[in-house]
């Protein structure tokens, strides 16, 4: 028993660090449909900025939090702007040209920082990176506890800010029909820009919050990438609170998995659920297949 | 021509870049002191470094472009060992000498290939000193075994089974992970409930600290950790796990401390010129620049054929070791190593076993909530 | 006409080839490129002329691949057998994907092969009894000169070729390309849309599958890393097909060659011609390739071409069909 | 036995009864109307002939065989073709393409599929643009292409939604001329049209519907001057 | 109020307006008639500054509109209700609406206008949760008038509004239109349904090829021959 509930309590708090990395691709897939494979690679540029402020300028990851993010918001409003932006204007047969344009992206992000960090592993070893609490024998991470709290808030935030504000709506309005939008007096290009910015600042925060738990090198980022997806798409496309059942969702079935099935297959069982929700449920199905 | 062309294929992007990055530094560190004190008998030695992105495929265009195109006289590098496999064929077909330095697949010396020696010793022999600590010393009655899923970690997980099987020891669990894992818990979790004397885990660096921090966070407590090689023994482990690390054993190839000449010296040069650290895949690379330094000394003639002679003869020592081509077991053109035990005390890595070599005697039994206060 | 002549030159150019060019560096090289034109165009005849865009095409890679190794781990028969058995093991696998993911449309059905290429990279991974795990398959390589690779890998893409060329002038095109452009229109044209997808994964695993066979064979060596992987594999097949045009005939081929070669060129710094900081560089220099040819040629070397040619040539609009001719 | 009958024909979304136990039949050689307010539900009954949706109950009948539960490229095999309310043209191929496409559904033929075609769109009146990408076509082409492209798959009843929205007088003219052609050919036509004097023009009977429901039923005439369609439907001039 | 100067405009190499001249006066109705193709959605796309002009100018109470961005259009008091609908298919209706509110006064009264218009179309309060992608023809187009309504235009474009509607929402439309009309917003119009267009317009123009061909009252134009053979089918 002890070992069924400290594993669910494994998966609920790593489901909540996975929910962090999900939230921004929901909102850059989710909502803008753009299939976004630099995902992982924007939160390692991220979590390489949180750990240079702590290397040289001694600022605790959490500090970053006020510095990563917005720097990946720029980022990320450059690339829709200069990038992506250009390639909605082209009629090319494939519209999925530019998940091969986020592609390239991601080499060239990684390829950026292994030239200026190298291959080499960091890591930022805080006082509380192993800090831990217990309720009865289980034992809770602190640093995964305040992203799952994060998380929580952030979803919280986007959930408003997409279905309550107008900026918000013009986000999914733009999504949608971008002539139409501009009809109605949204500047699409700044919102798209706008929009992957903050996609890619959710990022940043996501890999700014890891950083204390885990490490980092220049390929980081892809595995990451992979369960971003997962989880926006179990969580049903563009639905914040979505994005965090997502994450949940995954970080249980990966936890109990390990535990009950095997270590080994742990990643193909975030796959499998994947797949079954792609394709079984219904209620996720009617909103997938017809767009 | 005035210089002597060696191909060296490692690689250089990807996600083994790092290690790829470690070997090539050294291995240039290398060149520069033979090529210092004199070269090839007057000649400069030339290494051409080609990057195999670990693709197979790649690492074949190189080598094959490194023999037809810049008619190297031999190759060297090889980490990983689909690489290194695509490599070897491409050296024996083409009859042209390669050293590999990492790719430690048991096969890779078994395929009988005239052309193709190793330096490092397969991934089976490494637990080969942990048998007699094991048996003298910990007497423990059961294990667990965590792998990381690769073609070394799945390949020393069966080796030690097999030790285990040979020492009466009872693997409870054996649990391979993908590399680079946020969160072993899972698994832990399921290693606590079994509740085992001993827990051997093969993991590189960054897996094997947040282990241990797990570990700790979720206060398992088996008479000992042990970790086979790789990323228990290098010194950001003890940076990153702290006092989770403390009194953490591993078996070992090399370590700096070992009493091979200029193996110290290689490591602070290496840390003090490039300012990052170095571990045994450098020393691996190095030793194999000495080596071949060494054989196209000795060549008759500086052609492939003249060069594997010369790599036949081998009996150099190295920083790595001692270094001889032989046959044994399954294996040809193998070099031949002995293994050892370390075990982190006080932050520090002590040479523990065995016990003429020991540079401070083994922590054990070990009080975990001692340690871990 | 004049492009008729132009691919039997090709050909035979092609077929010469290695008795001018001893160099076993550039006959693996168009070996390996010769593989990628025709998963490039098993790949393009799914998603660029039936729109059904697969991100994970290293399943039937992997599998045609492994069915060859397996021959010869598990069966103790020749790997070459696998150049029979693995393109229908892998069209079998593409014929139960096909019946899961089909009802998926667009981005979902991409994602969803991502998602099986993953599940069969860690299974291949994890029972190693059956697969050998990371330890991977080797087996020793027949023949010692690249020769016999050589035109076996030649006779496969030109099969390959004038198969799916057959294809898409034949009803089964024209029900691809309808598929493509509108599946709801395509139902009311008495299109079953599952089973002409169906087909079309059918060709398209077929054939990758029985490349991946001849990958086993050739290399001597795989992994579940290598032949299964995301990046090597499947990416790498949408780079070839887009790069060089999708949806064209012929583009795939041309972004095989281009594709191969480029990386080949600056990985190697121009065959060390150039300083040997482009060789440092080079996965950036092919990141930023990436970027370019999509950002500025949307469709693909080919696909544009036909474009830019179009402009002298005003009088008849192209459309796709006749694009590739 | 009727060439085409629905019966208590019903469809929900949800809560929503988009057609609601609609009978009506079809007899060979007719022109038949069905009109009724926007959102009453006629192209929601197209979609239920054609198998896009399934449907909730009722039964689809067609020259005596049940059609419930064929899927809809089977539809279109047996014989009924459909044009779309909002155009789907194959936009990146040409019209002759487009409508060589459709003549496959009879034969795999090229050279067949070809000939038809061009017959086809000889019938149409399009012979001119058959080089033309759908995709630059205006929107009086891209209907009577619709159409071509139905009456390629050789139907034997064809339902024509809205083909006449958006046209000039003279092209909805045009129009009601290629559709009487196309019954003289011996094809029977559902119609559904908002332009009253094109379905008082064509249709032998009309059936009305609003919220789903028969509201009305009859010749062209009768069902003009029915109050109740009047009241919801035409209006007072 | 509204100036359409010597106007050529087109898409990438194909010039589809030829030298349009034409005005709207302060609270008029003008109509734009003409055969399909003949450029009539391209000038209401160029007033909105959605397609790039050539040469002319268009000028709205004095300012140059072809050198503000799109977005910017509405702002100057230019609704524009496109042909084909282009609603936003995954949001509600009352989303929809909300949306053709998003710039200053019409911000603010966002809820009165709300109202207004769900008094014009009961139909969208019953939908007003339904997503718009969801509703038939006739309801869509409802919803993308009720849309433009909502940002408090002073010039509003109808594309082709009754298209695809019911001879009673036509009607309903039309006098829809004329209601608005004499709340004083000015209105440019686009029409198939050239008979009932020119009946109830003050003035319309004919436009052939990208060109103007005639100009007139509405009721003139109904006797003109040409129009008459070429838009009446007579
Ligand atoms: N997929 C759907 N989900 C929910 N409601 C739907 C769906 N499709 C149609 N409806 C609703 O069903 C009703 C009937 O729609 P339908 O499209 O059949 O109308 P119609 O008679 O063709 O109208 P129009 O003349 O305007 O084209 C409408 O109220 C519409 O909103
Ligand atoms: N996006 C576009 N790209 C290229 N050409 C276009 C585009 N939109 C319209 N055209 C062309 O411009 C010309 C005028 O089109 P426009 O839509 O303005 O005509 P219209 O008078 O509104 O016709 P309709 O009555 O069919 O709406 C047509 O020949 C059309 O093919
Ligand atoms: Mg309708
Ligand atoms: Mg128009």
């Amino acid at each position: 028993m002890e070992m069924f509930i400290q594993t669910l309590v494994a998966g609920i708090l790593i489901g909540g660090v996975y929910a962090l990395i999900g939230i921004g691709m929901t909102l850059i897939m989710g909502v803008m449909r753009i299939i976004n494979l630099a995902h992982g690679q924007l939160m390692m540029v991220a979590m390489y900025i949180t750990f240079v402020l702590y290397q040289f300028l001694n600022i605790d990851p959490y500090f970053a939090l006020l510095v990563a993010p917005p720097a990946l918001f720029l980022i990320g409003a450059a690339i829709q702007r200069y990038l992506l932006n250009p390639l909605i204007k082209i009629e090319s047969i494939i519209p999925e040209n530019q998940v091969l344009m986020t592609v390239g992206i991601g080499i060239v992000l990684t390829e950026t920082i292994r030239f200026m960090f190298s291959s080499d592993y960091k890591s930022v070893k805080t006082s509380y990176s192993t800090a831990t609490f217990n309720i009865g024998a289980i034992s809770w991470n602190v640093p995964m506890v305040v992203a799952f709290i994060l998380a929580v808030v952030l979803t919280a935030s986007l959930f408003f800010f997409l279905l309550k504000t107008d900026v918000g709506k013009s986000v999914r309005a733009t999504a949608q029909n971008k002539d139409a939008a501009m009809i109605m007096g949204i500047n699409a290009e700044w919102i798209t820009q706008l929009t992957y910015g903050l996609g890619a600042a959710m990022a940043a925060a996501g890999g700014t919050l890891l950083l204390p738990i885990y490490y980092l090198f220049p390929d980081v980022g892809g595995p990451f990438t992979l369960k971003a997806f997962i989880i926006t798409i179990l969580g049903g496309l563009g639905s914040a609170v979505g994005a965090i059942m997502g994450g949940l969702v995954l970080g249980v079935a990966e936890s109990l998995g390990a535990t009950y099935i095997s270590m080994a297959l742990k990643d193909a069982i975030g796959m499998v659920i994947f797949l079954l929700v792609l394709v079984f449920l219904p209620g996720g199905l009617k909103q997938l297949t017809k767009v | 021509q005035d210089t002597v062309k060696v191909g060296i294929i490692l690689p250089a992007t990807g996600e083994k870049a790092k290690f790829g990055e470690i070997e090539k530094k050294s291995f240039e560190m290398a060149l520069e002191e033979i090529n210092a004190a004199g070269g090839i008998n007057g000649k400069k030695m030339e290494f051409l470094f080609e990057d195999d992105t670990g693709r197979p495929d790649v690492a074949r265009a190189a080598a094959e472009k490194l023999i037809t195109k810049d008619k190297v006289v031999m190759l060297g590098g090889g980490y990983g060992s689909s690489e290194t496999f695509a490599i070897s064929g491409v050296a024996q077909q083409n009859r042209v000498p390669f050293l590999v330095a990492t790719g430690s697949d048991n096969k890779i010396t078994e395929m009988k290939w005239e052309y193709v020696f190793r330096i490092n010793p397969p991934v089976s022999e490494y637990p080969q000193a942990l048998e007699s600590f094991l048996s003298e010393v910990v007497k423990p009655k059961t294990a667990a075994i965590l792998y990381e899923n690769t073609n070394f970690g799945s390949s020393g997980s069966k080796s030690f089974q097999e030790t285990c099987n040979k020492i009466g020891i009872k693997v409870l669990l054996t649990e391979g992970y993908q590399h680079g894992g946020v969160d072993f818990k899972p698994m832990l979790v399921k290693v606590k409930q079994a509740n085992p004397d001993l827990i051997y885990m093969i993991s590189y660096i960054m897996d094997a600290s947040l282990i241990m921090n797990q570990s700790m966070e979720l206060k398992l407590s088996p008479k000992v950790f042990i970790g086979g090689g790789a990323g228990f023994t290098m010194p950001e482990f003890i940076k990153n796990t702290a006092k989770a690390g403390e009194n953490v054993l591993s078996a070992t190839l090399w370590y700096q401390t070992l009493p091979y000449p200029g193996a110290a010296e290689y490591y602070d040069k290496f840390v003090k010129r490039y300012n990052m650290d170095t571990e045994y895949h450098g020393a691996e690379g190095y030793a194999s620049a000495q080596v071949i330094g060494d054989a196209l000394k000795r060549a008759k003639a500086l052609t492939p054929d003249g060069v594997r002679e010369a790599l036949l003869a081998t009996d150099v020592k190295t920083v790595f070791g001692p270094v001889k081509f032989v046959s044994y077991g399954k294996m040809t053109q193998q070099n031949k190593l002995p293994t050892y035990v370390v075990q982190w005390i006080n932050g520090k890595l002590e040479m523990v076993w065995p016990k003429d070599v020991s540079t401070k005697p083994y922590v054990f039994p070990i009080d975990w909530e001692k340690t871990w206060k | 006409m004049k492009s008729l002549y132009a691919k039997i030159a090709v050909l035979a150019l092609l077929a010469v080839f290695p008795l001018f060019v001893g160099s076993d560096y550039y006959r693996h090289l168009v070996i390996i490129a010769l593989m990628w034109v025709v998963i490039g165009a098993s790949w393009n005849l799914l998603a660029g002329y039936t729109g059904q865009v697969s991100f994970g095409h290293a399943i039937f890679f992997g599998v045609g691949a492994y069915t060859a190794g397996l021959c010869t781990t598990q069966l103790g028969i020749s790997a070459w057998w696998g150049m029979l058995l693995g393109g229908p093991a892998a069209m079998l696998v593409g014929i139960l994907i096909g019946f899961i993911c089909f009802r998926l449309r667009g981005a979902y059905f991409a994602l969803a092969t991502i998602a099986i290429a993953e599940i069969l990279r860690l299974i291949a991974i994890v029972w190693r009894d059956f697969t050998e795990g990371m330890q991977g398959i080797l087996i020793i390589q027949t023949f010692r000169s690249k020769v016999p690779y050589y035109y076996l890998a030649l006779g496969i893409a030109v099969i390959c070729m004038l198969l799916i060329y057959k294809i898409i002038k034949s009803k089964w095109g024209f029900y691809f390309i309808a598929i493509r452009e509108d599946q709801d229109a395509a139902e009311a044209l008495g299109i079953s849309t599952f089973r002409y997808k169906s087909l079309s994964l059918m060709v398209s695993s077929f054939f990758t599958g029985l490349a991946g066979a001849f990958y086993m064979n050739y290399m001597g060596f795989i992994d579940p890393e290598v032949v299964f992987s995301l990046h090597f594999i499947s990416i790498m097949a949408i780079l070839v097909s887009i790069i060089g045009g999708a949806g064209t005939m012929w583009g795939p081929s041309v972004g095989a060659f281009i594709m191969v070669m480029l990386q080949e060129l600056f990985r190697s710094s121009f065959f060390g011609y150039a300083p040997s900081w482009v060789s440092h560089a080079h996965a950036m220099a092919f990141g930023v390739l990436v970027i370019l040819v999509i950002r500025f040629m949307a469709n693909g070397v080919v696909g544009d071409w036909s474009k830019i040619t179009n402009l002298w040539s005003k009088g008849k609009p192209a459309a796709l069909v006749t694009n590739g001719n | 036995m009727h060439f085409f009958e629905t019966h208590r024909l019903t469809k929900a979304f949800g809560g929503l009864i988009a057609v609601n136990n609609v009978t009506f039949h079809v007899e060979e050689g007719e022109i038949y109307g069905l009109i009724g307010p926007n959102g009453s539900g006629k192209t929601t009954v197209f979609n239920l002939i054609t198998a896009y949706y399934p449907i909730t109950s009722g039964t689809i009948r067609f020259r005596g065989k049940e059609m419930n539960g064929l899927p809809t490229w089977k539809v279109c095999k047996e014989g009924i073709g459909r044009t779309f309310q909002i155009v789907k043209p194959l936009a990146r191929m040409t019209v002759l393409e487009n409508v060589m496409t459709s003549a496959f559904c009879r034969t795999s033929n090229t050279a067949e599929a070809r000939e038809k075609a061009l017959e086809v769109l000889q019938f149409c009146e399009m012979e001119k643009k058959i080089d033309f990408p759908a995709k630059g076509l205006t929107i009086g082409d891209r209907k009577r292409m619709e159409i071509a492209r139905a009456l390629a798959t050789s139907p034997k009843l064809l339902l024509l939604d809205e083909t006449m929205a958006g046209l000039t007088p003279q092209e909805q003219a045009d129009g009601v001329q290629l559709i009487r052609k196309m019954r003289n050919a011996g094809i029977t036509i559902i119609i559904v049209e908002h332009i009253m004097h094109v379905i008082m023009n064509l249709c032998d009977r009309i059936l009305c519907i609003n919220y789903g429901q028969e509201i009305a039923r009859g010749t062209p005439a009768e069902v003009a001057n029915n109050q109740n369609v009047i009241e919801a439907y035409l209006g007072k001039e | 109020m509204l100036r359409v100067e010597h106007v050529d405009a087109g898409y990438g190499d194909v010039q589809v307006l030829w030298d349009v001249s034409f005005h709207v006066a302060e609270n008029e109705f003008v109509v734009l008639v003409g055969a399909n193709g003949a450029g009539k959605s391209t000038i209401m796309r160029t007033i909105s500054s959605m397609v790039p002009i050539s040469g002319g100018q268009v000028l709205f109470q004095g300012q140059r509109l072809d050198r503000v961005a799109p977005y910017r259009i509405v702002e100057h008091g230019i609704a524009h209700v496109p042909e084909a609908r282009q609603l936003f298919p995954e949001m509600t209706v009352a989303e929809n609406l909300e949306l053709g509110s998003l710039k200053g006064g019409a911000k603010t009264q966002r809820k009165q206008t709300m109202e207004w218009v769900f008094e014009l179309f009961p139909r969208l309060r019953e939908r007003r949760k339904q997503l718009a992608g969801t509703m038939s023809g006739g309801e869509q187009q409802m919803c993308a008038i009720a849309r433009g309504l909502m940002s408090k235009p002073k010039l509003i474009m109808f594309d082709e509004p009754s298209l695809g509607l019911s001879p009673l929402l036509t009607q309903e439309i039309f006098r829809l239109a004329l209601k608005i009309h004499k709340e004083g917003i000015t209105i440019l119009m686009v029409e198939q349904n050239v008979k009932q267009t020119l009946g109830i317009c003050d003035r319309a123009y004919v436009l052939e090829n990208g060109k103007i061909v005639l100009e007139g009252k509405g009721k003139e134009l109904l006797e003109n021959e040409q129009v008459k053979q070429a838009f009446l089918g007579i």
